[in-house]
């Protein structure tokens, strides 16, 4: 009796621009390129796992919203009051529900999350399953990250590096999250998903990459002034390149050449102004106490370790130069970027980017250094940025 | 009850009374308020219409603020790299934007709401302790104006919304903006505890005779939940901000790990009380619209059970979830997988609502008003937000998602598109009978859809950002991230927001500005509507009912003039005009202004500025507090010389101060001339409580 | 409205005031080196900030001087308040007083003079004398007594004026009450709390360690068993309670002030008491008490 | 007490109940308060019990000291505060209240490890496993291969 | 509807729940419980706190004061006095509340007082125990997160209960000039249980339990 066309028109064409936008939206939106920090694309087996969790819990939620959209737009459609209706005239019938409907909707969807439960329960537990994994210590510190490798497993790091962590490719990797100061989150999403860091425990994160590259990261809990721009890398390489990774991270990188007197006056300079937070093993002293630089000390983090490699609570810049980026990977080392990555990082060194950051680190990324909080602005000359930058290109 | 029976006639209502001259009394300034009329009569009010439309107005204001801060954090983010704010800046005003929408623009209008509607659908003439609901809201207010003068005095709380420790402690926030946060939030939940403690009173005291609990109006039953969640629900949150403003203020450690304490516990205290919350906030906004789509669709609502039921069911549900918050913190497999199986069965009582207004509008006759699409909309949108949060109930999807823009589009699709578009549909549907006059039709249908498409470019973008994973909380962002172009997208749409806000206002007053010229009530029925409300004249009179109507049936409003045919079909058996009440009250006596409540309200701030910057400040607020209570528990709360003259209290012996005890017979005689008085005048004095 | 008798004291406080600033002023600058070295030296912000900010920031010379006038300015700016709210003086308010037919000027004023009894002179004058004392023993008592004065003023002023405001003592005393219960009621409570707590943590801290538990169940034992057997009385005298309760009251006041006037105990040798010997003999059962010594001194007292 | 009152459903207004019976009388008090007095009593026993019986008497002392709280409880509220003789919605008021708190809290207790509070000064357990065993000479996890 | 209230005194205490609430019980009563329900949570929350603490004296570095759990310096046998002393007080108050049920308002002061003062004993004893907590062991409030959350616990019951006594003496006070309703003293009286019963729950799970 009524002419229901138009409600079936709109409906369909609602459920077209929906299923065309879904389609472009899907295969749009997962691609990695120019997305580095994209969670759709995984490269590691824990992301692929997670990944292997979310594509049917996106389909089905993806189904219900069709479902109650198109059929919302539907029941408007189809039951709008017509010009021609008046009050009083063929009223709706007085519906006051109808008990088996209501159950039916009640269980219905209650089934459809007790099944997809079992994926989660089980993918829940697959997270924490590790086989021999390499076991690397991470520690969140206002507003950067600090790695440390305990390779011999006698309990003394003995390698300890910042923003950027090396792993092989192909083998489980259990990073151990700590934090020095306030809760931050660790979080490389091309192979995991997050971890905080919380002052005074020990989380952990297991992942592992299946291919070689260079995985940006990002700290994901808020953590204050430049939580912002608290970024980390994990560069996978070979098990070969790992190797010769750790050999060159293991050994002192050799004392600037006399004849280079810009990085010899660099490196007094930095024993006297910089070695008051940054260590650089074998040239700055150790026995230092550390810098009351945060209050949250982790239980053995300040007491082994500062007298044995640290100074203070700043990045260790031993091999610097060994890093495709620094600062927290807002900065690049080297000119041609640091994209793919190298076991030891080849190009011509960045040296605009070094004094730009010692130039006035504040600039770069907002700290709050009166409170302990980031590196300070020694306002430091011209002639003095040119010989600490030499001699910081040194540190390989 | 609150108000009693006299067989005086009703003398307050008209405002000037011209048999009653104000006679000056000797007490000044400090003499018991009278005013009916003016500002006075807002000020001293204890009328829960009148305490409504205040919560409203001050809410709306706070829209403005939160939403100001919300186009400063679109700017901000509109561009990489932008230089707008500084990092200091735009982590003050995310933390703001996020307080201020949550505690004092979605809660408070709620509040709004709840306040001056509950009364109406169960047949009351207020609350049941009207004072203490004046007192709410001045604490309230006192509480949101205290925590955004922390603007001017040293910056804003920047610790997020739900300011984790030990980022929130002294030694990483040495400034004032947190203690702002911890003190301000403590007062205003006191402001709701006392609200929340009225009105649960007030469900289930106050209805008319057979007003039974399975025939109160759905808007009246979600309410109802809610404010027991808040009796619950604040506590745990005043725990947490106890301890913080220990740690802060009183050197205690109980979230500062170096010194033993445990970061854990304000996370687990805040979100027991903080997932409670987004209850809070939405069920009010469903509970609007379950009055609203039965009205425009011609049907009762679908499966009125079912609805009460599955609004019981999310409450108690919500206590049991709040871990989902904390799925990548590390508090261990177990409970990961405990609180993510005990958040997806959460979509199913929820799911019920949809699927019942959805089957409410089936069938029946959908009249396009403004209300009815704003509705729609929230069944919509609401759709939205509520699928993306099962997306992350999935525990090892939320590690990919969690503090991302992911979340924010999540929780935006369910604050903004759940909470504030039901409760626009609610100010569209509820204007005439606050006001007397509606709200423009056409503009309203402007408001809508510009709102709609600003809501949606804004925050639907938002999902796409953060799968690709933009992190919330970043104040800015590099181009090579590849966030640029759906950002933009977002800011372009929050402007869109702004214009439709903008249109609503320029409603408000242009429709108010048409009324005045040309006056055209609404009647006491414009919709053809179905709860107790609509049957009283449009603006509700000061004393709501003239007759408390006796209640039969659900709806009964819509059954004193409709019945159905035998096929089922609806069919009119009575014209609106004799259903609905004509205004001739004869016998109403009204509870009296007090100015007691805004006098102990103000102390809180002070308080709070005191132990912030100097106790000393606090000592007069102190004062305050103390004078407001006993002034409040020695006035009888019907004022004796209020309009009628002097009748309850004269009987009262005017016993000297402390005089013999008296005998046995005196007391009887002291007791029965007490009630003689009171009946009804003691009534609602345990409001002094 | 300002009616004609706040006016003088508003006109009071007013010089008050302006004399504090003054004399803040020029007693600031003479201990920075005097006027002229002020005015040269560009120490005039400081010696004008000084007493604009009570002191806070910049100089304020004498200071006893200056919180005298800030004082006085105060106080005749609350009086002056009390008056505008009561209309006192208000020719208004006096002619309804006394009946139409006559003006502010020929009002009687016998017709509105305070009658009854008033112990606030008493009080006054109690208060004034434990001031003078205080100034010689200790100024806890001129606290006290300081406080007493207040309190004589506030009562006193709201009696006289309550006792005239309209000619119906009975409203007059309902007036008065209106006003001043909410002050005085929990003013009264809290101090009668507190000095409970008070009196009673002294008398506990003054014993031994077991003797404060057997003392405060005895104590407890007491008021209850008082209160059971005058309540099974048939009949209760109001003086026999008033006895009751005052003795009770004496009692706790003479103990608590002999408690603190002994002093907390000392925690280590408190020979002869059982606690003393225990702690000796069987250890630290769960009390480090071996570590008291040492805590002890690390500590400042805070009580 | 009138089955309106009971019943919170059928109480319609119209036709409310009588009003409620009292409490108990004062001698009922005095019994209430003689039992809360020697339930306390037998708790406060607890903290000797080692000395008077042996110490392994303390390790029962924990369910007993829980059982009569729990009693203590119940007698003040249900007697003193009249929680048995008022309308029974009184009673849910409050009993939803205290479930809901010891739901919650006992739930948080539990999530923050703190049954198996090691009672160490540091946190209770960091949730990190220990590293699972593994075999030099066996590429899959676990212990050796007997032999 | 007023002549009921003169039929007999019975009726007359509770001259408000008489036909006028939907449930039959009294605004005050209802809402005082509601209000105490919300309360379970808030010492809930409290109790958790000191239970997660109380073994974490905190002995890691940076941690001011003192290094011992509270526990250790309990003085049973005095805090159980306390308790009884509670105990006691929550007897006089339903006799209080008896007492105006009754009409007698002469005991009702007496009950009044009594409770207030025992209340007062018992705060008297808080003080006295902290006093010696700070003084004598050398434990104060900021020594370490144990003794800081059992400061909070105790001290936010200790607030309570001066609230507490504040009420009843104000009740007193109230007595003797205008008129009292039994339904106020029940309601206050609630209150006081609510506190007691409290104190149960903390006696055992912080003092007894170790
Ligand atoms: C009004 C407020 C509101 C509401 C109603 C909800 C509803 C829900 N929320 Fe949301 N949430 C927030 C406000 C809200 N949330 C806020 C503010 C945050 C962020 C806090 C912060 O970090 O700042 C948040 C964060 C948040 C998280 C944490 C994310 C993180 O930070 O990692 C999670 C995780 O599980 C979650 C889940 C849910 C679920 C499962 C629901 C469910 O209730 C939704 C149920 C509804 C539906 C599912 C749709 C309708 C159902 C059907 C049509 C039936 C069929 C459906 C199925 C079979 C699936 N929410
Ligand atoms: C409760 C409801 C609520 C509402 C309604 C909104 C509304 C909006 N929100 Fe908000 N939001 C939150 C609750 C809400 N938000 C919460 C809880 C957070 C988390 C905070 C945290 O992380 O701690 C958050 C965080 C948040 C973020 C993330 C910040 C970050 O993580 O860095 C963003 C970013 O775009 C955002 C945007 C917006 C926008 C554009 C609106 C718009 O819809 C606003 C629309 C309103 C207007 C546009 C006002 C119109 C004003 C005028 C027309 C006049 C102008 C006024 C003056 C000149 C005074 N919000
Ligand atoms: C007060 C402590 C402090 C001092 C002194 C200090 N720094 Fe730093 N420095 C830091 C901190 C903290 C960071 C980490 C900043 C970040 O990324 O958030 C840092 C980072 C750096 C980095 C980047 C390292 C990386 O891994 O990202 C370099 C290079 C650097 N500092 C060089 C210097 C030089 C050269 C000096 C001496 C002139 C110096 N610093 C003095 C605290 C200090
Ligand atoms: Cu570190 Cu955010
Ligand atoms: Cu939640």
């Amino acid at each position: 009796m009524r002419n229901n066309r138009k409600s079936y028109v709109i409906t369909g064409i609602c459920l077209a621009i929906v299923l065309v936008l879904g389609y472009l939206l899907v295969t749009n939106i997962g691609s990695p390129v120019g997305r580095p920090l994209t969670t759709l694309s995984p490269r590691g087996d824990k992301s692929q796992a997670i990944q292997n969790l979310i594509i049917p819990v996106f389909a089905i939620a993806g189904v219900v919203f069709i479902l109650v959209e198109i059929g919302l737009v539907f029941v408007v459609t189809r039951f709008r009051r017509r010009s021609d209706e008046v009050d009083g005239k063929d009223e709706p019938v007085q519906l006051h529900g109808n008990t088996k409907l209501e159950l039916g909707w009640t269980i219905a969807p209650a089934l459809l999350l007790a099944v997809l439960a079992v994926f989660n329960v089980n993918t829940i537990l697959q997270m924490d399953d590790a086989t021999d994994p390499l076991e690397v210590t991470v520690i969140g510190q206002q507003w950067w990250w600090e790695y440390r490798y305990d390779l011999d497993n006698d309990g003394a790091p003995d390698i300890i590096t910042a923003t950027e962590a090396a792993i092989p490719v192909g083998r489980d990797v259990r990073f151990k999250i700590q934090s020095n100061d306030v809760i931050h989150s660790f979080w490389i999403p091309a192979l995991s998903g997050k971890m905080d860091a919380v002052p005074g425990r020990t989380h952990q994160v297991i992942l592992q990459a299946n291919e070689v590259g260079m995985f940006q990261g990002q700290c994901t809990e808020y953590c204050g002034l430049s939580h912002g721009l608290m970024r980390m890398q994990v560069k996978a390489l070979t098990p070969e390149d790992y190797q010769i990774w750790l050999t060159a991270m293991t050994t002192s990188p050799a004392q600037p050449e006399p004849k280079n007197e810009l990085a010899v006056q660099g490196q007094t300079l930095f024993v006297a102004q910089c070695s008051y937070c940054h260590q650089v093993n074998g040239v700055t002293p150790t026995s230092k106490s550390p810098y009351p630089y945060s209050t949250v000390p982790d239980p053995d983090y300040g007491k082994t370790v500062a007298i044995t490699m640290a100074s203070g609570n700043a990045p260790n810049l031993t091999h610097l130069m060994m890093r495709q980026h620094f600062v927290g990977g807002l900065l690049d080392l080297y000119q041609e970027g640091g994209s793919v990555a190298q076991a030891i990082p080849e190009g011509t060194p960045d040296t605009n980017n070094i004094k730009r950051w010692l130039r006035n680190p504040e600039d770069v990324k907002p700290m709050n250094p009166n409170n302990n909080q980031g590196m300070p602005n020694y306002n430091l000359s011209e002639a003095q940025i040119e010989q600490l930058t030499a001699y910081l290109l040194t540190l390989k | 009850m609150a108000i009693i029976e006299d067989q005086r006639p009703l003398e307050l209502t008209t405002g000037h009374d011209p048999v009653a001259p104000e006679a000056p009394s000797p007490l000044g300034v400090f003499a018991r308020p009278k005013a009916n009329t003016g500002w006075r009569s807002w000020v001293n009010t204890v009328d829960h219409k009148k305490i409504g439309i205040m919560y409203g107005v001050a809410s709306f204001f706070f829209l403005l603020v939160g939403g100001f801060e919300a186009l400063l954090i679109r700017l901000q983010l509109s561009v990489p790299g932008n230089q707008l704010l500084s990092a200091d800046l735009y982590n003050q005003v995310f933390t703001m934007h996020g307080v201020t929408m949550v505690f004092m623009v979605i809660m408070p209008m709620a509040s709004a709401f709840a306040n001056y509607l509950i009364p109406l659908q169960i047949g009351a003439r207020d609350v049941s302790f009207p004072r203490m609901n004046a007192l709410s809201l001045w604490i309230w207010l006192a509480g949101a104006i205290f925590f955004n003068s922390s603007w001017l005095l040293g910056g804003g709380a920047d610790g997020g919304w739900f300011n984790y420790a030990p980022n929130a402690g002294v030694t990483f926030s040495p400034g004032t903006g947190i203690d702002f946060y911890a003190i301000g939030l403590l007062i205003m939940g006191i402001g709701s505890t006392v609200s929340a403690v009225n009105l649960t009173v007030t469900v289930l005291n106050m209805r008319a005779p057979g007003m039974t609990l399975m025939k109160m109006p759905v808007f009246t039953w979600m309410n109802f939940v809610v404010q027991v969640l808040l009796v619950f629900a604040l506590p745990v949150i005043t725990v947490a901000l106890l301890l913080l403003t220990l740690d802060r203020m009183f050197g205690a450690a109980f979230f500062d790990a170096s010194k033993g304490g445990d970061p854990f516990l304000w996370e687990h205290l805040f979100w027991i009380f903080g997932h409670p919350e987004v209850y809070i906030m939405v069920l009010p906004a469903f509970g609007m619209v379950s009055e609203i789509i039965p009205v425009f669709s011609r049907k009762p609502i679908f499966g009125y059970p079912f609805m009460v039921g599955s609004g019981i069911a999310i409450g108690f549900m919500g206590w049991g979830v709040w871990a989902h918050h904390m799925f990548a913190s590390g508090m261990g497999q177990l409970s990961v997988l405990a609180f993510s199986l005990s958040t997806l069965f959460i979509a199913v009582p929820t799911g019920v609502k949809i699927l019942n207004w959805m089957a409410t509008m089936y069938g029946g006759r959908i009249k396009f008003s403004v209300p009815m699409l704003f509705s729609i909309g929230l069944v919509g949108m609401f759709t939205i937000g509520g699928l993306s949060g099962v997306t992350h109930a999935f525990a090892p999807a939320d590690t990919q998602q969690t503090d991302t823009y992911y979340i924010v589009a999540h929780f935006h699709y369910v604050l903004f598109g759940g909470a504030l578009l039901g409760m626009m549909g609610g100010l569209y549907f509820w204007w005439p009978k606050m006001f007397g006059h509606f709200l423009g039709e056409r503009t309203g249908k402007w408001h809508f859809w510009l709102m709609l498409v600003g809501f949606n470019l804004t925050f639907g973008p938002m999902h796409i950002l953060g799968l690709q994973g933009m992190m919330r909380r970043t104040y800015t962002y590099t181009s090579v991230q590849g966030f640029s172009m759906w950002n933009m997208v977002s800011t372009i749409g929050a402007f869109i927001i702004a214009l439709s806000l903008l249109t609503f206002m320029g409603n408000v007053v242009f429709s108010y500005r048409k009324h005045r010229k040309n006056p055209v009530n609404p009647g006491a029925d414009p919709w053809d509507a179905r709860s107790l409300e609509w049957m009283i004249p449009s603006p509700t009179p000061e004393y709501n009912f003239a007759e408390i109507p006796v209640v039969e049936e659900f709806d009964e409003f819509w059954h004193r003039k409709y019945g159905h045919d035998e096929n089922g079909r609806l069919v009119r058996i009575a014209k609106t005009e004799d259903v609905v009440e004509s205004s001739d009250p004869v016998t109403v006596h009204l509870p009296s202004p007090s100015y007691w409540p805004l006098v102990l309200a103000l102390g809180m701030p002070l308080v709070g500025y005191g132990l912030i910057f100097n106790l000393w400040w606090a000592v007069p607020g102190v004062i305050l507090i103390v004078a407001g209570i006993y002034g409040w528990v020695m006035e009888p709360s019907t004022d004796p010389d209020a309009g009628h003259g002097h009748d309850d209290h004269h009987g009262e012996p005017d016993e000297p101060e402390a005089t013999e005890l008296a005998a046995p017979e005196t007391v009887e005689a002291e007791l029965v001339s007490a009630s003689a008085g009171s009946t009804g005048v003691t009534a609602e004095e345990g409001d002094s409580k | 409205m300002i009616t004609r008798g706040s006016k003088y004291f508003y006109g009071a406080a007013a010089v008050g005031l302006l004399m504090a600033f003054a004399y803040g002023m020029i007693t600031g600058a003479n201990n920075n080196g005097g006027l002229s070295e002020v005015l040269s030296s560009g120490g005039l912000v400081n010696s004008i900030v000084g007493p604009l900010t009570f002191g806070y920031k910049g100089w304020v010379g004498d200071q006893i001087g200056y919180s005298i006038l800030l004082s006085f300015a105060g106080v005749m700016a609350v009086i002056g308040g009390f008056l505008t709210a009561f209309r006192d003086g208000d020719a208004e308010s006096l002619i309804q007083i006394q009946g139409p037919g006559t003006n502010s000027d020929n009002a009687d004023l016998r017709v509105v003079t305070p009658q009854g009894l008033s112990y606030w002179p008493i009080v006054g004058a109690f208060s004034f004398g434990l001031v003078l004392v205080g100034v010689a023993m200790s100024g806890l008592l001129v606290g006290i007594g300081c406080l007493g004065l207040v309190v004589v003023v506030v009562e006193w002023t709201v009696r006289a004026w309550s006792e005239r405001a309209t000619d119906d003592p009975e409203t007059n005393r309902a007036l008065r009450k209106k006003l001043m219960h909410p002050i005085e009621i929990p003013v009264a409570a809290t101090v009668g709390a507190v000095a409970i707590v008070f009196l009673m943590s002294r008398i506990l801290l003054a014993v031994s360690k077991t003797g404060a538990a057997i003392v405060i169940i005895l104590v407890a034992v007491i008021v209850f068993g008082v209160a059971i057997f005058l309540s099974s009385r048939p009949h209760l005298k109001r003086s026999v309670l008033v006895g009751a309760l005052l003795l009770g009251a004496v009692l706790l006041l003479a103990g608590g002030i002999a408690g603190g006037i002994s002093g907390p105990r000392e925690s280590e040798h408190h020979s002869g008491t059982e606690e003393g010997i225990s702690s000796l003999t069987s250890g630290p059962s769960g009390h480090a008490s071996s570590n008291e010594s040492t805590s002890l001194d690390r500590l400042t007292v805070e009580y | 007490m009138s089955a309106a009152v009971t019943e919170l459903d059928d109480d319609s207004p119209v036709n409310p109940g009588e009003h409620h019976t009292h409490g108990p009388t004062d001698g009922q008090y005095f019994k209430i308060f003689f039992l809360l007095v020697g339930l306390t009593a037998l708790e406060v026993s607890t903290y000797w019990w080692d000395d008077i019986f042996n110490a392994d008497t303390k390790k029962i002392a924990v369910p007993v000291l829980l059982t009569l709280m729990v009693i203590k409880f119940f007698l003040v509220a249900l007697y003193f505060m009249h929680l048995k003789f008022d309308s029974p919605l009184l009673k849910r008021t409050f009993y939803v209240g205290m479930i809901v708190a010891i739901f919650v809290y006992v739930v948080a207790l539990s999530v923050m490890n703190f049954w198996g509070d090691s009672g160490t000064t540091h946190f209770n357990d960091p949730p990190i496993d220990p590293p699972a065993p593994f075999c030099a000479t066996s590429s899959k996890p676990g212990p050796c291969p007997a032999g | 509807m007023s002549d009921l209230a003169y039929e007999s005194l019975e009726d007359v205490e509770f001259p408000d729940d008489i036909h006028t609430t939907s449930t039959g019980i009294s605004n005050e009563k209802l809402g005082m419980w509601v209000y105490l329900a919300s309360d379970c949570l808030l010492f809930g929350g409290m109790i958790s706190t000191y239970l997660i603490y109380k073994n974490r004296p905190g002995e890691i570095a940076g941690l001011s004061g003192n290094t011992h759990k509270v526990s250790e310096y309990f003085d049973i046998p005095f805090t159980s006095m306390t308790s009884f002393i509670l105990l006691m007080s929550s007897l006089t108050m339903v006799l209080a509340v008896n007492s105006v049920i009754r009409g007698d308002l002469t005991r009702l002061r007496l009950w009044l007082t009594s409770t207030a003062v025992l209340g007062g004993l018992f705060l008297g004893g808080q003080i006295y125990e902290f006093t010696n907590f700070v003084v004598n062991d050398g434990l104060g409030f900021t020594s370490n997160v144990a003794s800081s959350s059992f400061f909070a616990l105790t001290g936010l019951h200790g607030v309570h209960v001066v609230v507490g006594v504040i009420m009843l003496l104000s009740m007193l006070a109230i007595s003797f000039g205008t008129r009292i309703r039994a339904e106020a003293v029940e309601v206050v009286g609630l209150y006081w249980h609510f506190v007691d019963i409290v104190w149960v729950l903390i006696f055992t799970i912080v003092y007894l339990i170790p």
